[in-house]
């Protein structure tokens, strides 16, 4: 879960890190409020990246620009999001432009500190260094000193650097953070650095024990379509897509190995639906009723491989629920794993057909959607 | 030999009184494997399924000699339980749940690594030796025995590969669930080079999806001179960029996140690898020559 | 720096800790927005310990008590402190009392965690069983969980305490507490465990790294008398005392010792007042200037036996300082360490006496301010 | 034998290019201990005080080497310093600064001991053998070679002690100073070790204050039958309660923190316990015997 950029600063200057002395605005009207000198800098507040590129910050030299800016940026949408916020701050002189992240990199087991002495919204073109250390206590300054002595020839902003690195460690452990980046990271006239931006991506597993990932995932929601808000709330795993084949299955694998399939078929999926995290009554009841009042979807496809899951107990679900069903829409099953044998039988006997693999069930689909 | 646990192991299921636990505990006994204790916190410690249970897994691990684990306790306690029962010896040690907060996740690789012991997860259904023992609750009918070594992060997925390669007769030496969260006690490279150092393994077949890195340590792996013969499905091609996918890790931030890439990586280091499941037997059947 | 109870519930459900729903207020007039049910607490909110001891929570059945209780906890003063809040909440019913914290330890070179069965006021006197685990990653539940079998014998009850011990923990080192304290620990009929109060006791050397331990630590400074608030701003460590004779010292030891040899010469030191961090001329300058200003402080002993503190600049700041000192306040010095030579020299041609020993210092401290 | 450093410690000086890194290293050198390396970070690399300095603790250690070493760094910078050296392989190091978050000293204080090495601090003018070693800079005139072993919270009034005892041709064989902070590299229980240990050690004087339960390690100590003789001073009888007296962890929170308390344990151990500075001579005499 990303925090915005406001959110972000906010945490980082809660830990002693300098960040522009900002306004935070609801409505544009608000831009009134702004005190500080111009130029200035408008920044729409978003909880996802490429923000710069889609033209959300916008340099303002007087009140007029600034209000027309304001009202601009909050009609922009960014990957789907309108902005509930901006921040107006001032614009910062600067001599340089750094990169600077710590975040969580599966190859090192842990974490990794990333530096580029060029930052920027380019930044990702011009790979950044990595010092890969894992668990937090394995942090090493002399280690990262080591690796930017040859690419940060300033040794004052070097040294600035390596001990803001473990500063946003701290703060990443102590937050729960997957992800602290400044980027750009300004060198100010006097060498000091200023963070002009803040990327802080949150560990939504640590929602237990960082109330605020739990309300900000609670919000988060909020901005997904109403199918998938029902669902999340129903404990199903679902992301919305755009297709027409609706596909209910288990396990984060299975589900994309079926949406391929389907796309492999000429099939578009409705979704990605994985119930395995709720294999109840009321979770399969939950994802049928859902596709089931989704117009745009025409057929379903159930495609489970237990074994946490028993199938069986999916099958007697299966039952109950067609056999309550109001929907028309053609329903393709194929189960398997754990209780298999049973499940065939309870499927048989309710007179439902187990296809015994996903191919004969995606041909079966393809027949049923086939514009007769 | 065999891959981490064979028939010598002695399993110890941690959190065995809940209802999963006890599932879990008939199915390994089912399975054949060696299921010496059970531990149980806080509640009473009379038998469970003909399992002596605990107190605690040190006691466990002193009176019935345990040394493989399978931990099933919610994500909030699993930094607790899992260190417990590295402290109290096992050298394998599974844990199955999701939702593990990551630095959590690095915390439990690290405590296992200092210990010399094996951390399997988070967020996976364990390890399998067909024919030797079981560390997890995949569908033992899935499984035969085999020289292909299968790593996976997805269970559901491994499931369905292994039915798939066990019906098309090609059994396997060892199925190791390595999970779908980014921080891993045991990561794609090090299942690899446990995979390569099994005799019993002639080729590896490995399961991935969009996310995170893993797939490239297996192209690493291909290109070495020595390595053996690779295969591989890389699921999430119809997935659509910047949403996660269930799985933790599983999310196309940047391009080298993406299936297409990971393929063509993967191709290039001439790592067999099958478009859908559907090619899946046949690009095994390639690997094993 | 102890944290107020508000900010301390603040920061435990900021973490997932439950806490009851409070209401903060300011003036006593502010009662009227308890919207909550009767009875409830109202609570003094202060940086200080032995509040429930001292009358500052007090359980009101209406609103027109609940008005005279505010007004009469406003008046109070706790270890000479006026609450400028008090805190409103639900008088909780609960089932058992509780303790529990995690501190640090010295002993155990790092932290430890207390618990005892039976919580409230008088917890210390019925001591608390203590697992000392020392670092943070050597926290083991298991361990906790043998010392708390034999005397906690509900052992849902106990598992919800190591869970919440685990807990408190994470807290602690995510905001630098030294102490993370619940009493009581209120166990609900439920079964749950709820925190009534919250004792956070933050660690001041982490202020560069926690902003509102730093924000915590100016307000607290306001708080001390005039003279403490203007030695602390020069970086000079002050503890006023209500005696009559100014200590200049260096190093706590040092000044300890001072104070305890004037103490038994039948004399009262006027302060605890440490220069060792801020050996400049400035800092004794305005060392000197603090006590000359203050009418109870009758004479001055300056005892400094330095080591880093170079004693030859000392006496060169005395010699300068005594020349253009107005006030007549006796003076008696004794300094001794690193330049000590040069610094003799220095004082006999400045026609300061430098008493070899500081018993010969406090014979003519004794003789200066003996009533004539 | 000695305790901690003897005329074989080579010295590394980290953060000598500082204004008090420059003293200290004057003031080793004619201490008459062995300084051999200088660590500037980030400066250049030029002799200071005939002195060798390098970048990094590791090319010091490697070139120079260096096994002791004291640290010249600011707090906030203190854990990466302090890290360094340890990783360097230097055995004993001194951290001599104030102002160290105490989460940070309980990291070093395990980084330490897990690469069985020996912190002093921080908070600390460092420890001296008299007559050997210095690593520290408390002033080498207060001290003089002998066989009373010494350890203080607090450096000035261990000056003053040392400056006393060698007035009074009582030599010492090893003053530690221990520091002031709650969590220490070495604490008193652990000081007390090495100097019991030391053979060239007859007898023990203890520098304690208010606050912390230090002083009870000694108390506990000399109730050991086969514990040298000791001897103490207890300071902060006239501190009130409450009230932090400049140390970090001199503050009378509860009665067992008093001086009063701390002093009547003591006597209680018959451990001879001087009641001000000014019997601290008589109290290590009765010591000494």
């Amino acid at each position: 879960m990303m925090m915005t950029e406001y959110a972000g600063k906010s945490l980082l200057l809660a830990h002693g890190v300098p960040v522009p002395s900002g306004l935070l605005i609801h409505k544009s009207i608000q831009v009134q409020r702004w005190r500080q000198s111009y130029p200035a800098a408008i920044k729409a507040q978003v909880a996802s990246g490429g923000r710069g590129k889609a033209g959300g910050v916008v340099r303002v030299n007087r009140q007029e620009e600034a209000e027309d800016a304001a009202q601009r940026l909050f009609a922009l949408e960014f990957a789907g999001e309108r902005p509930s916020a901006l921040l107006i701050e001032p614009w910062v002189e600067h001599t340089r432009e750094l990169y600077l992240a710590v975040t969580i990199d599966g190859d090192a087991g842990g974490y990794s500190t990333l530096y580029a002495p060029e930052g920027g919204i380019e930044v990702e073109d011009n790979a950044p260094i990595k010092y890969a250390f894992g668990a937090p206590q394995d942090f090493r300054a002399h280690a990262l000193r080591a690796l930017l002595s040859p690419i940060e020839r300033d040794a004052a902003v070097r040294e600035r650097v390596i001990a803001l690195a473990r500063r946003l460690l701290f703060i990443a452990t102590s937050v729960d953070a997957t992800t602290v980046e400044i980027n750009p990271l300004a060198v100010l006239a006097d060498g000091k650095l200023l963070a002009l931006d803040a990327k802080i991506v949150r560990d939504e597993a640590a929602a237990f024990r960082q109330a605020d990932i739990a309300a900000e995932t609670t919000r988060a929601r909020k901005r997904e379509p109403r199918m998938v808000q029902r669902a999340l709330a129903g404990n199903l795993m679902m992301v919305g897509l755009d297709g027409d084949i609706g596909l209910i299955s288990g396990g984060a694998g299975m589900t994309m190995a079926g949406m391929d399939m389907l796309a492999a078929a000429g099939l578009k999926p409705a979704c990605f639906l994985d119930c395995s995290s709720n294999p109840t009554p009321a979770g399969y009841q939950l994802a049928f009723d859902l596709l089931d009042a989704e117009a745009r979807v025409k057929a379903i496809l159930v495609s489970i491989f237990g074994g946490g899951t028993h199938v069986d107990r999916v099958a007697k679900t299966l039952k109950e629920l067609m056999e309550n069903r109001k929907s028309r829409k053609p329903v393709v099953i194929r189960i398997n794993g754990t209780g298999r044998q049973r499940a065939d039988a309870i499927l048989q006997e309710a007179g439902l057909h187990n296809h015994p693999t996903l191919e004969s069930a995606l041909d079966a689909m393809v027949a049923a959607v086939q514009p007769r | 030999m065999s891959v981490l646990i064979d028939g010598a192991s002695r399993i110890l299921i941690y959190g065995i009184a809940g209802n999963f636990g006890r599932f879990s505990a008939r199915d390994l006994v089912a399975s054949g494997s060696v299921v010496v204790a059970g531990v149980a916190t806080g509640r009473d410690t009379t038998p469970i399924e003909g399992i002596p249970v605990f107190p605690d897994a040190h006691t466990a691990c002193r009176s019935a000699g345990a040394t493989a684990a399978i931990v099933y306790v919610p994500a909030p306690a699993a930094l607790d339980a899992v260190l417990e029962v590295l402290d109290a010896g096992c050298k394998v040690v599974v844990y199955p749940g999701d939702g593990l907060p990551v630095q959590d996740a690095i915390a439990l690789r690290a405590a296992a690594r200092q210990r010399g012991a094996t951390l399997i997860g988070p967020n996976t259904p364990g390890l399998i030796s067909p024919g030797k023992a079981k560390l997890g609750f995949m569908p033992s009918h899935c499984y035969t025995p085999g020289p292909l070594g299968l790593i996976s992060r997805s269970g559901s997925l491994s499931y369905e590969a292994g039915w798939r390669l066990t019906s098309a007769g090609l059994g396997q030496s060892c199925c190791i669930g390595i999970g779908g969260d980014p921080v891993k006690g045991l990561n794609a490279a090090e299942a690899i080079e446990l995979l390569h150092a099994d005799h019993e393994t002639t080729a590896i077949m490995y399961l991935g999806e969009i996310g995170g890195s893993d797939e490239y340590a297996l192209a690493r792996y291909a290109m070495r001179t020595d390595a053996k013969p690779t295969a591989a499905l890389i699921v999430g091609a119809a997935a659509p960029a910047g949403k996660k996918m269930g799985h933790a890790a599983a999310l196309v931030g940047s391009a080298l996140d993406s299936q297409a890439t990971k393929v063509a990586a993967l191709r290039a280091a001439r790592v067999h690898v099958a478009d859908t499941l559907r090619s899946l037997v046949d690009a095994a059947r390639a690997a094993l020559g």
